[in-house]
This record gives C-alpha cells, structure tokens and sequence, in this order.
C-alpha cells in the first residue's frame, strides 16, 4: 500500500526558509507571491491490505518519529 | 600587517574592490573571490593564495562589472542560507552572469565545497550535491586521489597523487544522471556515497572545476597539512598562463 | 495622544486565570511574580501596572534575566586584572591581548529549550551567544559547547543528544563560525534535564569596543534583524526558570526557530555599522526581547526612551503590546544611533538585506515610555526594570547527607584487571572520543584553529600576528556534588593547565553555573560553594571572572541535577609555538613522563569507581594552589622551549586514560611503569603527562627542579601496545582494540 | 490563491533522507515498511484570479527556481 505523509509547520512556528524562497521569487520578478511556508512528504511503501489498520500504524509512526510534535502536524493519506 | 580582515573580518562591500597581495611574485592577474550572502571561506580562500603571491579581489554577488579579474574562485560557506536547495537561489545573483562569461571563455572559474553546489545549480557543471549518505555533516580530513591532470587546478599533480584535504559539508554526495561525468579527482575511500567516489569534476574544458574539500583548509603545515598548496598552485599558475 | 494605563486583561497568552477558591488567580501570578514582586511594582509605579508593564517586569524580574537568586552571591568574584577591559555587568566580558587587541567572551546555557525541542533549543542557543559578543564589536570566531544527557541507552536520551549536536553544527556551521571545541558528558541526573551550554569568543580591535548603552538624548533606536513574532512569549519567565514536569508539552507551542542566514547577514552588518563608527552602542534582544533591549541600555545611560511599538517589524498580524514586548524571536538587534547617521545605518542594513527600522528615541530624564495603536500602553522608570529587580539572599545550609557522602567510600579490596579496566573507560560515553559530535561542526574556518578538538585546550592564532588565544571549557558534576567548593577550585585549575599545556598563560574566566532549584537550602549552599571555590581557585591565579551565567531550576520532578558550573578560561600565548603541541604528536622512541604530586592515590569522585561499581561517594582531593601554578609554569616552560611536542592532563579515567589517549592519537603504542595501580587511575589534580625525545632529558629534569613540581619517567612510546607494567607483570592492551573502543563508543550507541 | 507545489526526487537519484527514515522505522519494530522516499511541499500565497495563468506563472517558477530538473520532478496543484 502507498501511503502519503504530509509535514508541515504549524502556523505559528517561524519558517525562515519559506520567507528566503518568497524574497528569492519576488527578486526573480514574482512578486505576486505574497508568502511562502514549506513543507515535506514522505512516500511509504507499507504491506498491509487493510486501509484503517494501515493507517493507524502509521499515525503511530508520525507520532514517535516521522514528525516533530513540537512544531509540526500531519496528515496521513493512504493512496492503496 | 596585523590587520583584522586577517583574522577573517568582513568583506565589507563598501571596502570591495580593494585589492591586497603579500608579494608580487607572479605578474598582474587577479584572482576575484566572489562573495553571497552567507559565503563564510572567502577570507580563508583570499589568505592560502595571497600567500602564494597572488594579487586577489573580492567580489560582491551583485557586482557585475569582472573587468580586470582573470580568475574567479566560488568560496565555500552557506549562500543564502542554504535554503530551498543548496546553490539554487545563489545562482540567480547578478554576479553569475559575468561568472558564467568567464567560464565560457575558458577562464579559470573554480568553485570550492559551495562553490562547487552554485556551479552545478548554474549548470556550469552538470550534476547536483545532494545530502551526504549517512545524513550528517561531516568535518575531517579525507584523503583523495587525483585522476585528471588537465584542469585549472590540477595541472601540476601528477595523476595517481594522493592529498589529504579537510572536507566540510552536509550536502557533498556528488551525483550525476547524465553519467559522462569528467571526474578530477576521487574520494581514497568512499565518505558520502558521492557517485564515482567523485570529490571533484570538471566541465569539458577543464576550465570549470568544483571540489568538495577545502584546499584553502590545508595550506600551511600548521593546518596540519600542506597538501592544498599544489591545488591552488595549479590555478595561480593557470590563471597566470591565461593572461599571457 | 491619549493615556491608557489601565490594566487590560488582552494580550496575555498564558490563558485564563486559574480559578481557586477565592476566584481566579491574578494575571501576575500566572506570570511567574510573587505577591511581594506585584506589590513593589505597584509601589514603583505608584499605581497597577498596565499588562504591557507587568509583561515587562515578569520577564525583567525572572530569575533568568534579573539573577535575582544569585546577584547576592555573584559579588564574590574576583573581576580585577590590569588586562580587564570590560568585567561582568555587561553583554561579554573583554580582555586585552596586547597591540590593540581585545578579545570579548560569554557562556550561555540553553538547558530548558534544548530539553523542549533539541535541535532548535540548541541552535538558538548558539545563536544567543553569538549575539553577546558581536554586540561587543567583536567578530566571533570560535564556539565551544558543553553538553550534558543522561545515559545513551535510554532513546530519549539518545535523540536529545544526537538533537543537540544536530543543532549546534546545524546553526553554528551555517553561520559561519566554527564550533573548536567543548565537552560531551553523561550522568542519569541529566535525564530529564539536559544542559547544553556555549560559549563563544570573538576578537576586535580596541577602537571598535562597543557597549550595551543607549547614549545621549536626541539618539535613535534601530530594530534590526529578522520580524517580530510569537516566539518563545513567557519563554524567559516560564520555559527558563520553571521546573520541568508532566506539564511541559503544555508549553511547547513557545519554541523559537533559529535562522542562521539571518544571524550571518547580522553579524556582517553590524561589523560593518562598527567599522564605521555609526552607532553609539548595541544590544542585542535575548530573553525578554524588546524589554531588555530597551530598559538595559536606558539604564546603562541613565535615560530614558519613547518608544513606538507600531514601527516594530512583525511576522504575526494584531500583535498585542505585551506579546511585542516579551517575544524572544531569534537575530535582531537594536542598534542606538546619532541622528545624522540614521540614514546611513538603514543603508548598511538594506545592503545586508536585512530589516531595519526606527523605533525609538533616546529621551532626557528615566523614563520609558512605549506607545501602541497611538496609546501609551507603559511608561516607567527605565531602570525599575534593571537595577530594581529584586534580590533574595536565599537560605543556604549545608545539607545533612554531605557527611554520608563523604564517608561513603568505596573499599577497594584489590588491584582491578587493568587491561579490562582500561577499555571499560574508554568505552565510556563520557570518555570516549567525541569525535562523533565534534566532526559534525566545522571546526576549521578562518584558519585559525591550530590545535583543535581531540586536544585539552584550544589554540587559535590570530594571523598576521605572532599572538594566539588558548581556551579551555571544564565542568565535571560528579567533583562537584561530592565537594562544591573543591570541585569548583579544581575545574579552573584544570582549564588553567589545559591552556598553559598549548603554551599559554591563563588570563580570565567565565562560568556557566547549571544547578537546581535555588529555592532549596540545599542547593543555595551547593552554589554559594562553587563560587567560592572558582573564586579562591582565579584568586590563586591572579585571573579575574569576567562574565558568565546562571541557570537554576536544573531538576526533575524535585531531583536537582548534580551541581555543575562550567568553567571557560581564556589565555593567551605569544609567539605562539610552531609547531604547536598536539596530542598526535608522540613517536616511537619518546620518553613518557609525568609531572605532579607523586602520591596522588585519590579515587573519590573517579570515573573508575563510577564506570566499574556504580559508586559516587568519598571525599575528592583538595586542590594545592602552589603545586597548580608549579604545573602551569613548567607546562608553559616545555612547549616554549620546544621540549615536549604532546601533553595531556590528567583528568576523567586518570594517568591510565590519559596515556592511551596519546598512545591512539599518536598510533604509536606505550609502556608505563608504575608502582601502585591507584596511581594510574586517580584523577586527582595538577598533574599532567608528556612525551619528549630522550635528548631531553636533562633539560626536562632542570625545568621541573626550576618549577618546583616532582617528575617522573614512567616508560616510552614505541610497539603497537598499551602496556603497564610493574615488576615483572604486565597488562597489555592491543593498540588497535584500544582505537576502536575509544572511537566507536558513541557511534555505536548511537545506531 | 492558494498553490501548492509537490517536489519529488527523480528515482535514479539516491534519496539517503528516505533510505535513513526506512531504517528507523524498521529498528522501531515497523518492518511492514519496504521504502521510503522523501518529497517537499511548497505553499505558495498568489495573487491573481486566472487559475490557468497562475499556474503558468508557478510553473515557470520551478522550472527556474524551485525545482532542479538534474534531481528533481514536480507538480503544481492550484488549491484555489
Ligand atoms: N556566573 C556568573 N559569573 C559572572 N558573571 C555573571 C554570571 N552570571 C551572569 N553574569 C553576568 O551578569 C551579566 C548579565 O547577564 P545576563 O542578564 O544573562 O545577560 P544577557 O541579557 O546578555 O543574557 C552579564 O554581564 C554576565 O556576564
Ligand atoms: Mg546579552
């Protein structure tokens, strides 16, 4: 089963990055790029074939390693 | 002489364009260091070839203007942060036009640790740096082993020569798609999964060359080793070949 | 311009007030104030403050920011010395080097963030010390760290640890600054509470010396550096002086994010501010942010400012007074300027492309006044918030299990199984090399680093001159809860050899005291002795505290760390020694001697006894100030007459530790005589080990006679084998087991 | 509007972030984990109305800056 993680910072927490790539764009000429927050994926190959059980161990796995609690959420998307 | 740009003091743009040199020994050719937002090793770089008595310039990224320079070394350091990819964004400053004119003319453009990731995102050279296979920075000595001898920067080392030189980076795995890669030099043993054990490579020309480890850190015997000194001897010398 | 002093209830991010039995607790409490610290507010003001005044006072008056539990203490300290330049008091502590030189240095501890989110507590952590001392006008050129976590096998620990160093090599890397050195060090009383302490040297010219002051009437305040947000809000009254227990995840949203890019641009743009001489002094904004940056060098200058908040760069829309004040986002600093040079200075600053924007104004008479939304939301006496701050003289009492402690000796029965003994210690995460952290920080920029990590003391030359600057950091927690004071004493002897053994003469200290909960008498003696040790120790010496650092509150559910001061010593060395002594530097056919007290026997507090049985107990040795200066002097004497190319004190595992580590270094192998085994496992003070080539010998032998400090010969270097030997037994260590125990203990820990 | 651009690793290229986060998975008990592969996510905030031209507009943002055609594939998607 492929199953998709999506990362990202909570809102609150500063992203130096995304601001840099903002400027970057807007020095480029793309200044209507108003802001940018980044972000990242993880693409899982999980044997399994029942979805919701899938699912919750790899829940399981962003809570004890894929994400940072402290300043990260995710989101889990089982694609099958 | 005891002048804090010495100890690694700022490039002041305001004091760019300044040039220094310890002792004419070679002719007038310049060798510009070129500074980004971020850069950290163009004091060090300016350091081990003034001390080879090259007459040396350093160059703002937003410079365009390369007359006069014959030579151009793209130090190591962190240019913009490293964010978004490393290079990536560094390759759009304005200065990398005039750079890329100077490669295309078969003038010595050598891009060292950073350097060398701005030259593959500029397509000066092919390939990309990508994170080293164990996931960590890695500073050390390393030793690798010259293969080409055709390059701006290895002309004067024989094929088969071993240097110890300190490596310094997180993103040093060299990798390349395209596979017709000119590699002037390889890792002795194999420290970050770089394709080919490829430490350094080179553009068709021989011109272009980018290098993970930091000749510039092993310049003096009291660095611990001298083994850069050949290195960065070879670009003095091939700078000083182009101009004639 | 209306006035609006009352106290509003928006703005505080603590959330509502608890309710008790009397209705809800007041907005100071929750903010870490005591009744009596509201009160004296009031009684300052001569009215309620307004929440942007109690934000303002809740992190001036933390224990953080005011050291209102150690000030009392602190005085002890000897802070005198010809070559003082700038003592405690302010950002960094500056020392002169001779022809225009000056070097300015801090320590810092970022133990409580580290513990919330590793990577970035350390990073900023980095980052806050970077900015103490190029607010000095210094540029810093090397980073120390001194880590501490609870044992390797339990995985929190293990991610904290590998966190940190991430961290550290993460921002201090990118920043441009090399990391040259520190400690790594674990005990289970760090488990739950981690310290993670940096210092940072930076070197100037003595005409570019900038202070923390905010000058003359008429001058501007300029913001500089990244946005404004909500960071680390209650960060310093909260995260940095509160214990930590099962609620601390309650707190998390508070983490600062570091950004190195930004700190570079800063650092570059600020040299160059004081390059040419455009500001009339900076601060940079730590913990309490904006509070500190604006009352500190008011009250420095005995002045006061008018301050708009609107003006202030922000990340995060409708921002409210309080949060603006107290947020402890990363890399800005506020520079004070002359009018006519304002234009100039915003220059600099867009040539950086970093943010800059004016502020404020530098007004007559003390007040400080601050505006929001086009209403004054706090107007007090700027120094209210410095000078004012309240001071406790803690109870202190010696505790009653000391006595326990010290008759608490391990009866050793018999000679222990060397060779085992000996890869036991080096196996110790401890002990083992720590070149699985130190390898992850640049560690060569700027060219300057001439004996490096793996190495007792730091050596770094300033080019273009024959000077050089020697560092060593010490801390050990173990010594010190077993004797506060000694332990103190002996760590600034042994950073004081460190730095003689590269040739250097010790100059200046700072200190990072990590220890618990103050509010116990217990702990209060603990720390009122080690700073009585490091001051008798720095007396001894004719060194001089010049800076340093408070962090309490180092427990876990009510256990306190062990007491454990850091100690930086600065020295300084010229002409520096060409080649400089290494350990690495031993050859086959060298003479091995050792220089100290000849009948150190003294097990107390060792890693032998922890690492083998479990034990801390006993009494450690106590220090002889004249045999540490005998140690000092004819260390000093060997490297500047080129007598010994490698020397290596003897500290953590003793003589037998201390010998392998050359012999590894080196990779040559070792023969040590001996004559009792306590001798090669003791780490009792001022002794130190070196080779020489036997041509030597008589010259050694005259300068110890001229040092006063007993000599021995114990063996040679030479073979592939670490051997003792005594009459006619040996234990014998094979060269390469010993290599690869040393060098894989943490790698293999760590996965 | 709000666009999101999905970065990926060409497969040819080494992924040592994925290859690495396996690992801990499997020493974390996981072993129903066969590959990860690592991506990054790109929040962007743009201003326009014309979904056809902002995404013309992004895709010209990564083919010169935000995407490295050496290493890397990716895709936009215009959330709207
Ligand atoms: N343990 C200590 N020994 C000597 N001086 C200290 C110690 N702790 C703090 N100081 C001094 O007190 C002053 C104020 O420290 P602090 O408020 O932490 O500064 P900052 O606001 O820059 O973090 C500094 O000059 C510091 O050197
Ligand atoms: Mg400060």
């Amino acid at each position: 089963m492929k199953v998709t993680v999506h990362i990202e910072r909570r809102a609150v927490i500063a992203d130096p990055e995304g601001a840099m790539i903002a400027r970057s764009l807007a020095d480029l000429g793309y200044d209507e790029v108003t802001a940018v927050r980044t972000g990242r994926t993880l693409h899982l190959e999980v044997e399994g074939d029942d979805v919701e059980s899938v699912e919750k161990r790899v829940i399981d796995m962003c809570d004890r390693l894929l994400a940072n609690p402290v300043i990260e959420d995710y989101r889990v998307e089982v694609d099958q | 002489m005891a002048d804090l740009c010495l100890l690694g003091t700022t490039p002041l743009p305001h004091r760019l364009r300044r040039r220094g040199s310890l002792a004419s020994l070679v002719g007038d050719e310049v060798i510009g260091v070129v500074v980004f937002p971020g850069s950290n090793c163009e004091l060090d770089v300016q350091w081990a070839l003034q001390a080879l008595g090259a007459e040396t310039e350093i160059v703002w990224h937003r410079d365009t203007d390369l007359s006069g320079i014959d030579a151009v070394v793209l130090p190591g350091g962190f240019a913009h942060g490293d964010y978004l990819r490393t290079g990536a964004i560094a390759r759009f400053s304005p200065v990398m036009t005039s750079v890329a004119e100077m490669a295309a003319a078969g003038r010595p453009v050598v891009g060292i640790c950073n350097g060398f990731q701005i030259l593959c995102e500029a397509r000066l050279l092919g390939g990309a740096l990508i994170a080293n296979r164990d996931l960590s920075f890695i500073c050390r000595p390393v030793e690798i082993e010259v293969v080409d001898s055709g390059t701006v920067l290895t002309a004067a080392v024989e094929p088969g020569t071993v240097l110890t030189l300190p490596l310094n980076s997180y993103e040093g795995q060299f990798t390349d798609p395209a596979e017709d890669v000119r590699i002037v030099a390889r890792y002795v043993a194999d420290v970050n999964g770089s394709q080919g054990r490829a430490a350094a490579v080179a553009n068709a020309g021989g011109n272009v060359v980018g290098i993970m480890p930091h000749p510039e850190r092993s310049s003096e015997e009291i660095l611990g080793s001298a083994d850069g000194r050949v290195l960065l001897e070879g670009l003095v010398a091939a700078t000083e070949r182009m101009t004639v | 311009m209306k006035t609006d002093l009352a106290p509003e209830q928006d703005g505080i991010t603590e959330g509502p007030p608890t309710p008790t039995d009397d209705g809800p607790a007041p907005i100071h409490r929750l903010l870490g104030l005591t009744d009596g610290e509201f009160a004296r507010i009031v009684e300052i003001l001569d009215r309620e403050p307004s929440a942007a005044e109690l934000a303002m006072y809740s992190v001036m008056w933390s224990e953080h920011c005011s050291y209102k539990s150690s000030r009392a203490h602190l005085g002890r300290f000897p802070t005198e010395a010809p070559w003082v330049v700038v003592g405690p008091g302010e950002n960094a502590g500056v020392i002169d080097l001779g022809d225009g030189w000056l070097a300015a240095f801090r320590i810092e501890s970022h133990n409580h963030p580290s513990y919330v989110e590793p990577y970035q507590g350390a990073a900023t952590g980095v980052g806050g010390i970077l900015r103490d001392v190029f607010t000095m006008g210094a540029r810093p050129v090397a980073l120390w760290d001194q880590i501490r976590f609870g044992p390797l096998d339990q995985p929190k620990n293990r991610y904290l640890f590998s966190g940190v160093v991430s961290g550290i090599a993460g921002y201090g890397n990118a920043v441009g600054v090399p990391t040259v050195g520190g400690e790594v060090d674990f005990e289970e009383c760090y488990t739950g509470n981690p310290l993670v302490n940096v210092m940072c040297l930076g070197i100037l010219r003595s005409d570019q010396l900038v202070l923390g002051t905010a000058g003359e009437p008429g001058n501007v305040a300029v913001l500089l550096g990244a946005a404004t947000g909500r960071d680390g809000i209650g960060g310093a009254s909260v995260l940095a002086s509160a214990s930590f227990d099962e609620e601390s995840g309650a707190k998390r949203p508070s983490v600062q994010v570091g950004d190195p890019f930004e700190e570079k641009k800063l650092i570059e743009a600020c040299l160059e501010l004081y390059d040419r001489d455009l500001v009339a002094g900076v601060q940079d904004l730590g913990a309490a942010g904006l509070s500190c940056a604006l009352s500190e060098p008011a009250a420095r200058a005995g002045v006061g400012m008018d301050v708009d908040l609107d003006t202030v760069g922000v990340r995060e829309p409708q921002m409210t007074a309080p949060e603006l004040l107290m947020s402890e986002s990363q890399e800005r600093m506020m520079a004070f300027v002359a009018p006519g040079n304002v234009e100039a200075v915003l220059a600099v600053a867009a040539k950086w492309e970093i943010a800059a924007s004016v502020v404020g104004t530098v007004t007559e008479g003390r007040t400080l006044r601050v505006r929001h939304n086009g209403q004054v939301v706090a107007e007090l006496p700027a120094a209210s918030l410095t000078d004012e701050a309240p001071r406790y003289d803690r109870p202190l009492g010696e505790p009653a299990w000391m006595e326990d402690l010290w008759s608490n000796k391990w009866k050793h029965v018999a000679q222990p199984a060397l060779a085992t003994t000996l890869l036991q210690l080096l196996d110790d995460p401890s002990i083992a090399s720590a070149a699985w952290a130190y390898e992850q920080y640049d560690h060569m920029l700027f060219l300057g680093t001439i004996v490096g990590p793996g190495n007792d003391g730091t050596l770094l030359r300033i080019k273009g001159t024959d000077k050089a600057v020697a560092v060593s950091t010490d801390g050990n927690g173990r010594l010190c809860l077993l004797d506060p004071r000694r332990g103190g004493a002996r760590l600034v002897y042994e950073a004081a050899l460190n730095v003689a053994m590269t040739g250097a003469e010790p100059r200046a200290v700072v200190d990072n005291l990590n220890f618990g909960n103050p509010e116990k008498p217990d702990v209060m003696w603990q720390f009122r002795q080690t700073i009585e040790g490091i001051s008798e120790a720095c007396e001894a010496l004719g060194i001089p505290v010049v800076g340093g650092n408070v962090s309490f509150y180092n427990e876990t559910d009510g256990t306190d760390i062990y007491p454990t001061p850091v100690v930086g010593l600065v020295g300084l060395v010229e002409p520096y020694p060409v080649p400089p002594p290494r350990l690495d530097r031993c050859r086959e056919g060298m003479d091995l001697w050792l220089a100290g007290p000849a009948d150190a026997i003294g097990l107390a507090g060792s890693a032998f006894e922890k690492v083998t049985f479990g034990h801390v107990g006993g009494r450690p040795t106590a220090p002889d100030a004249t045999m540490a200066k005998a140690a000092i002097g004819f260390a000093r004497r060997l490297v500047a007459d080129h007598l010994s190319p490698a020397l290596h004190d003897i500290s953590d595992g003793g003589l037998a530790v201390a010998v392998a580590e050359m012999a590894i270094a080196s990779a040559v192998g070792v023969v040590v005589d001996y004559a009792d085994w306590r001798h090669l496992l003791s780490e009792d003070p001022h002794r130190f080990v070196f080779a020489t080539d036997p041509e030597h010998r008589t010259s050694v032998e005259d300068a110890a006679a001229a040092a006063g400090i007993p000599l021995a010969r114990l063996g040679s270097f030479g073979g592939n084998e670490i051997i003792f030997s005594r009459g006619g037994a040996k234990a014998v260590v094979d060269l390469a087991t010993a290599t690869e125990t040393y060098r894989s203990a943490l790698p293999r820990r760590l996965g």
